[in-house]
Parts: structure tokens; sequence; C-alpha cells
């Protein structure tokens, strides 16, 4: 057995040779003679890959993400306010670039699809040197970029992203997530419903059909169940099928006096549109009112929504109308950049590139497994969600979570949201060891 | 008699909804004979051709070619038995070219229905090319073999369309209406031509409208008309068949 | 039972919305035989004319107080619309009833296009193989998309019905039955609306003299051309017929689905496919496809349904499809000859 | 020189030298980076594969891209389940798409035409509804399936224990990312160009373009074109899985979305784009909207500012917000305006801009006419 591995052995290093021979032409279009890891900066900047959703259903939102980048970059390289450095806990950063070096950025479209934003990734990765991707709009595309990234060894920030298996069962050592999950909805939502709507109620939960769907329809219903609520049905809906009555019928008929969409984006703003044309938000049953709730929310999708969204409850990672310190720099220095307030994915996208720039910093070097580490277990404050937890076992972040309800009276265009209830940190922290998963090596890579 | 008839048509009924297009069709052509089918427009002679190559399925009665009986063939196994057609309206490959032309049923009758050799090269088919081009000069369009064949005339289509039936040397060839709307120059040209293929021994069945082609051409004639065959025989025969003047005549008014 | 009553109520409104999209489509692929993959931009393009005019009527004059600030320390603006200022009543009426009012802009502006679009761009390409058709109107489907796009952004823009027929309808009242059987007003609009337009449409190809020539164009256009009439003129025409249907389909549409630039292809597939099972060249073919599909996808979307046959409802519509497509060879109602090579 | 073309071993050298210096001559145009020419490669095999059955027996099918799926899915449980060496990966990715073609082909090529095109198009929406949500066990659904440390490897564990990390694809030992990935896919590009060319020019090749030109006389001429069309249809078939094989040899996931409508209709585009028909147009029409949806959508408005910084101010403003329109998210504006114009201006796509350039240079000479009719019946390379 040992001669047989002996023999691939050499078998691969006659492979490997043959394949930089191969390879060996190229070496002149690429100096990657002193690299000790893929994209290590070399001269007086840092490239950062913003791989976002400039096409299809979530453009606005990737639109809004770039927003925010630009704005990161603007305050990293000390232009502009400093926006959330100046309340970021951490000292670090010093308006300088990364470790003096200039941040520079290029941008991709990940048309919201994995293969799509593979591409644009790996093209970040290979053509433009970036050290770093970040971005995006959806489970999918984060856990398929997440996994490129892996290979390479290059870290990824995820931007938006709220399928319990980004830091679950497909969880990656490269990746890290701030943005929230459907775990962390369903245990802040839950006690707000039993106290909102009472502990006698009976959910029909219609659910996209596909991983992100699945496990918030799974969080949710165990969060609800947990409180005493009995579940009518769960029922899978097509993704993307823009007509929701055929879903809709049964609902007022099944006994459920509550109707839970597991939807995102454009699933989320049909169906919510068409339940209450069907009524439901004025309808009695089992002698109570028949309510809606949408556990994911983004003000994007109110507004796309309209009134259908006044008084439905639902989470978010983060809101522009709270008041705290770090949140008012950050609205106040994207307002004045952009006319308007940031989005939930802009806050996100921001924070994420400023973690990382700091991750460096405090690691003194752009070494993925140092910044790594300097960001596993990594506590701050001032980031707009109160103390915040990079959580090393599975590099997801803890911190509070907002459930919030559509706003009745909107002052303007934007405020679509009100904050009912800020959730403390505790009762949304899990044990990282529910969803399974491996976070693999943090070797170094070369590419 | 019954062993030299190439083709038989014994008792063929067709209708088309309520119309009736054949009735009681008894035909039978001899090998080697030139059978011209004439009759007024509308008596049924295309609906004859179209099912003896299985176009159309008779409602009664058989088909009976080279002994064998045509109940159940397609088209292709009908041409593979040694039966080929001109139609009406020219059926060729306007995209390619004439040379491409001809030699795609010359492959045919080679290779037979269905014949996977994906990656022989047609540069190795000297012998189909040469005697594609052979059959191209016979029909005077040699010169024009690269051209597309959509952009002839009618008349060179119709040409076309013979020279790819003959390279299939059928056993039975039938033409319909091979002169229709050619200058009298060029149906000369092609009688001339039917004349030399005559010498091959190929059997021929012949819907012509053109009378000087019909009595230069024929050997025997069948008269159509209102589904029925009202005469056959030889051309003298038929010349002077009241019948015959009658239907021409009167009944077509 | 009342649950099999709703979902027959959803696939007739279903059924509507496919068999008013496929109807314009139709019109110029099954009859004039152009692939116009630039259909469901129409529709989105009709979309936006109520969206277009839900927003010029809600333009809004903003004055900027500067004694107060937003969050991010700009002056606060104070918006009030024009309409209601100039108008008073009649302006808050208008806006109230912004996308039915809508259609009456959307037939001139979708006619336009449509006639722009004919004479600009498909006229050069009857005789044009399918893949030049294809990748035309394909090009020209993108650039509409974008164009849109760049001005209304990629996000939704929500419409809402008037506020007379915003809510749900009570049927089960009306058939005198038990359980909560309601119907929202605005889809029974929505399904009137579509018998309404559909039989508009057949009328005018059936009892006017300028349709008969049209529908004799359709089936001949070279021998109907020989008789000294103007059949190019009667193509644009009806291209233009096709782009109204479509776009009134999409006005009428938004307050089901709130439009946004991207809602055209997401109808495309689906009226190719709906055209296609009524069969090409046969617009009775394309309503009764439309319908019949419409309500197959309410069926099989049931519970009960899906219990037995996971997934049913995603495919059935492309499962329907395939079975007619084989047991009956040119579609429900096809004609012969008709795009078969 | 089109002459010299002509003659086999020539036309191959030639094609596999332009082939394999790809990343030589494209560093002007920014392309030559290691993912963009594999992508390069194997939609050019794509391309290519779809062009057998629509280039030749002009049936267009509308589903192609779940045969590129199948070949996806295939080849990345090749890898979970046996071994990351890419030869099964790609056997069993040609395999089961080819048993995927020819069951669709059997059923499909009973009616031509649009409804043809309609049925295919049916079946693979209905593998991309499937593969999405309902098969998510065998698919993963929308994450797409991915190698993970659980997975058994059979075959590779025999020989050494597993490490810590994700193996990476080899061909026995020579990674297959990067660079020796694309040299390993332009190799099968070359081969796929030999069997598409020798296909073009045999006897089998002619037929399909009888069955394409004229069906009706085909069935009169002796030829049963069922089994004609069927074959080309499961080659066809076989290229598209070999391309999704390929993806996954490049890049071990699969995704759903490989499967939907919009990535058939894009071959179709990219078919039509390069030159339906032609030998080698489908692959320019697949670099070419490749090359857009990469290279485009990267530009941003700091990278336009920089290339227009030689402007003086006013002038660079305006030239970045006119050609901002255009790239970044307006890459598909620029797509669109593109498709219309070739298809207005070069009817028959890019290889017709190619012949109207070669006729062009050659002059007026006495061979015009000739090399032009010669140019429709066998198409040019």
């Amino acid at each position: 057995m040992s001669k047989i591995a002996l023999t691939r052995r050499n078998l691969l290093k006659a492979g490997a040779a043959s394949g930089v021979a191969l390879a060996a032409p190229m070496s002149f279009v690429r100096g990657a003679y002193a690299e000790e890891f893929c994209n290590m900066p070399t001269g007086s900047t840092v490239t950062l890959g913003f791989n976002v959703p400039q096409s299809g259903p979530y453009a606005d939102e990737g639109a809004d993400e770039l927003r925010a980048y630009q704005l990161a970059v603007k305050h990293l390289n000390g232009e502009g306010d400093g926006g959330m450095l100046n309340t970021f806990s951490s000292k670090a950063l010093k308006g300088n670039g990364i470790l003096g070096k200039k941040v520079e950025y290029v941008t991709g479209d990940t048309q919201t699809k994995s293969d799509a934003a593979r591409a644009s990734a790996k093209r970040m990765i290979e053509k433009d040197g970036a050290i770093m991707i970040t971005g995006g709009s959806s489970s999918g595309v984060a856990v398929a970029v997440q996994g490129l990234c892996q290979e390479n060894g290059i870290i990824f920030m995820a931007g938006l992203t709220h399928s319990n298996d980004t830091t679950g069962k497909d969880k990656k050592r490269f990746g890290f997530r701030h943005f929230f999950n459907a775990y962390m909805s369903g245990q802040a939502l839950g006690p707000i419903l039993a106290e909102e709507l009472g502990k006698d109620r009976t959910a029909y939960h219609l659910t996209a059909d596909y991983n992100w769907g699945w496990t918030q329809e799974e969080s949710i219903k165990n969060a609800t169940e947990n409180l005493g609520w009995k579940t009518a049905s769960a029922v899978r809906t097509p993704l993307g099928a823009g007509d929701f009555s055929q879903y809709l019928t049964p609902v007022l008929n099944s006994g459920a006096d509550v109707l839970i969409l597991n939807h995102y984006g454009k699933d989320m703003v049909n169906s919510l549109t068409q339940a209450v044309q069907f009524g439901m938000r004025d309808k009695q049953v089992n002698g109570k009112n028949f309510e809606i709730v949408v556990p994911l929310f983004s003000r994007l999708m109110a507004q796309g929504a309209g009134d259908n969204i006044k008084g439905i409850l639902g989470t978010t990672n983060w809101n522009w109308s709270l008041q705290d310190d770090a949140s008012q720099a950050f609205v106040k220095s994207f307002g004045q950049e952009y006319g308007f307030p940031p989005s939930q994915a802009a806050q996100t996208c921001y924070v994420q590139a400023l973690l990382y720039a700091d991750a460096c910093e405090r690691a003194g070097a752009f070494t993925p497994p140092q910044v790594i580490e300097a960001l596993e277990g990594f506590e701050f404050d001032g980031m707009g969600n109160g103390p915040t937890l990079y959580r090393a076992a599975d590099h997801q972040c803890f911190k509070e979570v907002l459930v919030v309800r559509g706003n009745q009276n909107p002052t303007s265009q934007f405020d679509l949201l009100d904050v009912v209830k800020i959730v403390p940190r505790d009762q949304v922290t899990y044990d990282p060891s529910i969803f399974g998963g491996e976070l693999g090596p943090s070797d170094v890579k070369k590419c | 008699m019954v062993a030299n008839a190439v083709l038989h048509v014994a008792d063929v009924h067709k209708n088309f909804g309520g119309l009736r297009a054949l009735s009681d069709v008894d035909l039978r052509v001899d090998e080697g004979e030139i059978h011209a089918i004439i009759g007024p427009n509308g008596a049924g002679k295309s609906t004859l051709l179209n099912v003896c190559v299985g176009r159309i399925k008779p409602d009664k009665g058989h088909v009976v070619f080279d002994g064998e009986v045509l109940d159940s063939h397609t088209p292709y196994e009908i041409n593979q038995l040694g039966v080929s057609r001109v139609f009406q309206t020219p059926e060729i490959f306007p995209d390619l070219s004439l040379l491409d032309n001809v030699m795609i049923p010359a492959f045919a009758s080679r290779d037979g229905a269905f014949k996977l050799r994906p990656f022989r090269k047609l540069r190795l088919e000297g012998d189909v090319r040469a005697e594609a081009e052979k059959n191209l000069e016979d029909v005077g369009l040699a010169a024009l073999k690269d051209t597309e064949a959509g952009s002839l005339s009618r008349g060179d289509k119709r040409r076309l369309e013979l020279a790819m039936c003959l390279i299939q040397k059928p056993k039975l060839l039938l033409l319909d209406e091979p002169t229709a709307g050619m200058s009298r120059h060029d149906t000369n040209r092609t009688v001339d031509l039917l004349k030399t293929i005559k010498q091959r021994g190929m059997t021929k069945v012949i819907i012509e409208h053109d009378m000087h082609v019909v009595f230069s051409l024929a050997d025997r004639i069948s008269v159509l008309a209102q589904g029925r065959i009202i005469a056959s025989g030889k051309p003298e025969e038929i010349k002077g068949n009241p019948v015959v003047q009658e239907a021409y005549l009167g009944g077509a008014h | 039972m009342d649950a099999l009553l709703l979902q027959f109520l959803n696939g007739l409104d279903k059924g509507g919305a496919y068999a008013l999209i496929a109807l314009g489509l139709t019109l110029v692929f099954g009859t004039l035989g152009v692939v116009n993959f630039a259909h469901g931009a129409l529709f989105m393009l009709g979309a936006f004319c109520a969206v277009t005019f839900n927003k010029l009527l809600t333009l809004e004059q903003v004055v900027l107080d500067p004694e107060q600030k937003t969050a991010w320390g700009t002056p606060l603006e104070i918006r009030t619309p024009y309409v209601e200022a100039w108008l008073g009543d009649f302006g808050v009426f208008l806006v109230n009833y912004s996308v039915p009012v809508s259609i009456i802009i959307a037939i001139p502006v979708m006619l336009l296009i449509g006639v722009v679009m004919e004479r600009g761009l498909i006229k050069y390409f009857y005789k044009r193989p399918h893949a030049d058709q294809i990748l035309v109107t394909f090009g020209l489907a993108i650039v509409i998309q974008e164009i849109i796009k760049h001005y209304f952004g990629a996000n939704p823009i929500p419409q809402s019905a008037p506020e007379i027929v915003a809510g749900s309808a009570n049927i089960g009242a009306w058939l005198g039955l038990e359980g909560n059987i309601v119907y929202p007003w605005w889809r029974l609009v929505y399904f009137g609306f579509s018998v309404v337009v559909i039989g508009a449409v057949f009328a005018f190809l059936q009892f006017t003299t300028y349709g008969m020539v049209v529908r004799a164009g359709m089936r001949d256009s070279e021998t109907v051309g020989l008789l000294g009439i103007n059949i190019q003129k009667r193509f644009t025409v009806v291209f233009g017929i096709a782009a109204v249907v479509a776009g009134l389909a999409g006005v009428m549409y938004t307050p089901i689905l709130p439009p946004d630039y991207h809602m055209g292809m997401d109808f495309l597939v689906l009226s190719f496919v709906v055209v296609v099972v009524g069969g090409m060249g046969s617009l009775p073919g394309a309503v009764l496809a439309g319908f019949l599909l419409g309500i197959l996808q309410s069926f099989a979307s049931m519970n009960e349904v899906k219990n037995i046959f996971p997934g049913i409802d995603q495919i059935i519509i492309y499962l329907v499809a395939v079975i007619i497509l084989l047991t009956m060879p040119r579609g429900l109602m096809g004609r012969e000859g008709v795009m078969e090579e | 020189m089109t002459k010299l073309l002509e003659r086999e071993p020539i036309a191959l050298l030639v094609f596999s030298a332009v082939i394999l210096t790809m990343p030589i001559w494209l560093a002007p145009l920014g392309a030559n980076y290691p993912d963009l020419l594999q992508k390069f490669a194997i939609y050019g095999i794509f391309a290519m594969g779809f062009n057998i059955l629509f280039g030749l027996t002009g049936y267009l099918s509308f589903g192609h891209a779940a045969f590129l799926g199948v070949g996806s899915y295939a080849a990345v449980w090749s890898f979970k389940l046996f071994t990351m060496n890419v030869l099964p990966a790609i056997a069993f990715g040609v395999l089961f798409s080819g048993i995927f073609a020819f069951l669709i082909g059997y059923v499909s090529l009973r009616r031509s035409g649009i409804y043809f095109s309609i049925l295919t198009l049916a079946f693979a929406q209905m593998c991309y509804n499937l593969a999405y949500s309902v098969l998510t066990p065998i698919t993963n659904g929308e994450t797409g399936l991915q190698l993970t440390l659980q997975d058994p490897r059979i075959i590779d564990r025999m020989f050494a224990p597993a490490g810590a990390g994700l193996p990476s694809t080899n061909f026995f030992g020579i990674l297959m990312s990067g660079y020796s990935g694309f040299y390993f896919c332009a190799v099968v590009l070359i081969i796929c160009f030999f069997i598409s060319r020798r296909i073009f020019k045999s006897p089998f090749g002619l037929t399909l373009l009888g069955i394409k030109s004229n069906q009706n006389r085909m069935g009169y001429t002796g030829y049963n074109t069922r089994p004609y069309t069927q074959t080309a249809f499961v080659i066809s078939g076989m290229f598209a899985g070999l391309a999704g094989s390929l993806l996954a040899v490049t890049d071990p996931l699969a995704g759903a979305e490989r499967m939907q409508w919009t990535a058939s209709g894009e071959v179709v585009l990219m078919t039509i784009l390069g030159g339906v028909g032609t030998l080698i147009g489908p692959m320019l029409g697949a670099w070419l909207i490749k090359y857009f949806e990469n290279i485009f959508s990267a530009f941003n408005e700091a990278t336009l500012e920089q290339t227009f910084s030689f402007l003086p101010e006013p002038l660079a403003h305006a030239a970045v917000a006119i050609s901002g329109l255009f790239v970044g998210e307006g890459w598909h504006l620029t797509l669109g305006v593109l498709f219309m114009l070739i298809v207005i201006f070069l009817p028959g796509g890019i290889m017709e801009g190619w012949r109207r350039l070669v006729r062009w240079i050659g002059g007026g000479g006495g061979g015009k006419a000739k090399t032009d009719s010669a140019a429709v019946a066998q198409p040019a390379e």
C-alpha cells in the first residue's frame, strides 16, 4: 500500500512539475514570484474586491452596498468625515489606508447567481489582485463565493446573507458574516410575537422553496412552537412565482390566524401585496385579528411593498432610525454623500469593510491566517449594533437584533420601519454545534 | 404479365373528407416502359403519385411495387425499395450547392436509410462526387455545380431534381409534370433527356399536361378523370378514344 | 369545496392574465411569424405607463425647511403633490384611480411604441431567419429593460388599486356558502377586463373589414398583396394592437404585481409556452391555452395535490405543455405549416 | 489563405496555435486571467456543440442548458464519491448528459420547428425547477452542489488519507485551477474542434444540412431522418455535458441556475451572434458574450475616471457619465445594443463580418464570386 502511495506522490510531483512547465511562459505576465500568500500587496496600495449584484432583482440593494463600500474606502483612506471610524471601539485604524497602504477597490456583478458571482470573484483574485472579497445579497451567492475564497486562501466578508448555512453547515475558515441569520430572527421575533399577538395562535407558513426559505421556516417554526403556537401548515412556493394567489386562498380557511411569509426580495413584495389584497389584514379568525409576519425585512422591500407593509412585524439587522452615536454618525456621513439614508445592506457591508481593515491593522499584516486570528473572537462596539462578538467557532457576529414594524405614519419615503424592540445579544446567541459544519484549515495559499 | 408489372396500383380508394379523390383505380406499369397519366385538373393524378410514394395511405386497396405490398411503408422505405419522385413544385435543398444536392441522394442509395459514420471525410468520397458531377452534366447543370440551388431558375431547379432522382438509379421514377412552366426550348431539352434515359431501362410514370411531351415519350397512357381511370392503352389508341375526348372537353365543363 | 371554488377563481384570474399576454404575442408570433422576444418588454412598458402616470400625478413641490434637519444634517424637505395642490379633490381622485385612468394614456403610448418598433425595426426582419429575429428582439428587450432600470431602479414600485376595489369581495355570501370565501375585488376586475379586451380583439378581427383583411393576410399575405391591398400597413397595425394588448395587460397587473424592470422577462417564457400550446397561428388557441394552464396551475398548487406529487406546482405548466404537444402535434388549435420548420 | 485552411492538418495547427497562445494575445484586452480563459474554452465547446444541432439540422433547442447542468452535477458527484481526478468526472458528465439528451431528444424530436423548441424548453425548465427545490438532496438546490470534508471519495481514500482542507481537482497530479486548468480545457476544445470539423465535413454532416434545408425531400430521398437528428441531438448534448463537467473541473461547484432558460437562451445567442452553421462562429460569439459579462461589468466610476483622466475635467466628467451607462451595472445595455447592431449590419453574425473583411482585403479580384458561393455551400472556417 505504501508503495502505491509513494508512486502516487512521485506522480504528483511529476504532474506538478509539468504543470509549472506549462504555466511557466505565463509567469512573466504576473509577477507571482516573491508572494508569501495569494495577492500579497507589494506596492503602496491594497486592493479590495466588492462583489455585489448590479443586475437582476437585487440590483438596487447591490447599488446601496457599493455606495457603502465606496464610503468605507473613503473613510479608511482618511477622506470624508470618518463615519463610524470615530465611534468604533477599536482605534487601530488611523485613516491612512490599511497598514499604511492606500485602499483601492475593484467591483463586479454577482447577478445573484452562484456561477456569475464566482466568476466575478475569480476575476478579482486572478486579474485584479484583490486580497479580500466582500458583498453579495443572497445566501446562495455567499456560500458559493465563500467556498471559492476558502480554496484560494482569500478572506471573504459576507454581505447580506441570512441563511443559517452561511455560518452553519457551510461555514468556512476564510468566511465571516456580520449580518444576522434566520435562527436569530426566530429567537428575537418569537417572544415579541407572543407578547404582541398572544400565545394561542396558529401559524400558516408560506416558504420560498430553497435553502434559505427552509432554514428560516424551521427557525421561526421552532421559536414560535416553543411559545405555544401551533403550525397549521407550511407550504413551499416556487422561487419567483410572481402570482401567489393559489397559495394564499387556502390560508383563510385553514384555521390559521397568522400568516408567516418566509420570502425575500421580490417574492416577499409580491406575496405580501397579494395577501393584503385578499383581505387578510382585516379578517377575524378564531376571534382574533388575522396577522401577517415577515421575519426578514429590509427597507428596500418595504419600499416595494408600499402601504401593504404598514403594521407588519419582522426583524432587521439595522435601521437608520437608531439613535446611538455610531448609527447617527454613519447615517450622517452616508446621507451627506448620497442624499438619502443607508439600508441595512449598506450598513453591514460598511462594517464588514471596516472590520477587515481593522483586523489587518491589529494583526500587523495582511497574511490571512493572522487576519483570521485577529477577527476570531473579536469583541467590539460602536458599529451601530451595540456590543458585538465575532464568534471564533463559526465566524458569526453576535449582536442586537431589531424587531421592527412597518411604519403606520411614515414622515418620509425612507421612514418605513419602526423599531419595536432591540433584542439583546444574549437572547439570540446559540450553541454553534447545532448547525454542524466545519471551518476547515487556515493555511496560507499562493495563487 | 404480372411478373412484369413493376408497379401495381390495385383497387385504390381515397377520400378527402367527402371528396372522392381516387376510386377503384387499378393501374399496372410494366418494367422499362414510360407510362403517362393524363387527365384534367383535379382528376386525382397527384394524389395517385402521393399514394405510390407513401405520402398518403389509401383508404382501400394496395400499392404493390416490385412484388412488395406498400401498405405500411414510410416514404423513405419506399424510396429505398427503388422509387424516386420529381415533384410538381421542385423539392430541392435550396441552401446547398448543386453538387451537394445531388450527392445527398447518392449517399442515400449507397448507404441506406441510416448509416452512422460521422467522421468519414467527404473529401474521400471521390466516386460519389464524380458520379454526381456526371449526373449534373447529364442535365446540363455542370457549370453551376458550386452555386446555391435556391438561386436557380424554376426550370433549372426541375432539372436539378431530375438529376437528384436519376443518381439514385431507381427502378421506378415518378415525374409530376416535369416540364410545367418551362419554355419550349427547355421542354425540348428535357424531353431529349428523358428519351436518353429511357435507354437505361428505368421504368417511368409521368404526369403531364403537355400532349406534345406525352405523345413523344409515352409507351402507354392512362387517362384519369374524377378519380377513375377511364381509359388505358397505347398512345394511338388513346388519341382516338371518344371517352377521353368527352372527359377533356365535356367533363371539364 | 370552497377550496376548489377559490382555486378555480384563481385559475380564471391567472388564465386571464396569461391569455392576455399570449394574445398579443400570438398576433405577432403566430400570425406575422416574428419571434418577438421583446414581447415581455412591451408588457413591462405597459406596467411602467401606469408607474409613470402615477409618478407624474404625485410629482411633489419640494420646499426646503432650514429650521428642521434630517438625520444626516441636510435641511428637511417638505413635499406636497402638485396635483393635490392645484386640483384639490379631483387631484386626490385622480391619484386614487391612477391605475385604471392610465389605460387612457397607455393605449396611445403603446400603440406608438408598437408602430415605431414595427416600422423602425421589425419590418426589416419578416423575411429574415428566425435566428436573426431572436437576436434582434432579445437585444431590443435588453435595451428597453436597461433604460427602464436606469430611470426607475431595480426595486419594485408599488401601485395601488383604487380604494373602492382595494379590498376583497365576500363571494361566499353571494353564493350563500359558509366559510371565508373571499376574493380580491381587483382580481375580479382584472378577470373582467381581460375578457373585455380579448373580446374586443376578436370582434375587431372578426367584424371589421379591416380585421378581415388582416386575417386573410395572415393566412396568405402574397395573395392579399396581389389584390392590391397594402398588407404591410395592416401588419403595422397588428403589431400596434399586439403592443397595446400587452401594455394593457401590464397596466392592469400593477396592483397585483408591483412592477420592476425585469417583470417582462419573467413572463416571456411563459407567454411563449402558452402561445405554442394553444397552437401557432390560432388566436382562440392562445386564449384557451392561457385559461387551461392558469386553472391547472392553480389546482396543482393545492396542498392535497402537492402531498401526492411533491413539486408538481413548480413544473405543471411545462408538464402540461409536453403532454399536449406530444398528443396534439400542433398544440390545441394550431394551423398546419406555421413555424414547423 | 482560405484555401490553405481547408486542409485538415493546417486548420488544426492554426486553431491550436491560436487557442494555446490566448494568454498572450488576450493580454492587451485584459482578458488573460485563468478563469476567463477557462470560460472562453468551455463556453466555446458548449456553443460549438449546440451548433452541431442548430447549425446543421436547423432544430433550435431552447433547453440545452439542461445538459450543461447535468454534466456539472455528474462531475461534482464523481468528485464527491470517487476521486478528484478529472477524467472519471468528465466521463460521467458526458455519459449522463448523453443519456439525458437521448431521452429528451427521443421525445422532443417527434415535433419540429417551434414545437420542438418549446418541448426542449419545457424539459429544461422542469429540470431547473426541480433541481432548485425538490431535488435538493441531489443538487443542493440554491447553494449549489459543493465538495465537503465529509465526502467519501472512495478511490482517493484507497491511496491516501483525507487532508485537512478540501482537495483540489487534478489530472494525475496537475491541479486544474489557474493556467494548467486553462490548458487542459484548451486541449479539450481543440479535440472538440477536430470532432466538430470532421462532422461538418462528413457525409453525415451533409445529410444533416439536407435535413435543415428540406426535411421533406430527405424522406423522399430515402433517408430515415429521425436517427440522424437524434444522433446530432445526442452529440450536441454530450458536448454540452462535456462543457458542464469542465465547468466543474475548473471550479467544483454546480448550481441549478446553470439549467435555467436564460442559460439556454445564452447559448442560442452566442451561436447566432457568431454565425449559425459556421465552424468557429459560435465559439467567437461565446467569447464576445463572456468578455462583456466579465470585463465590462467590472468597470466602475473610479476606473472610468482613471481612464478619462487625460481629458480636461469637464470633458472627463461627461465622458465618465456617458460611458458609465454602458459599463458596470450597465453592461447589459452594451450587450443589447451589440446584439442589435450585429444582427442589423452583419446578418450572419461575426463570421459574416470576417467574410466581408476577407473579401475586402482580397480586393474585387476575379475569384470573388467563386469564394462567395463556396462559402455558402461549405460553411467557412
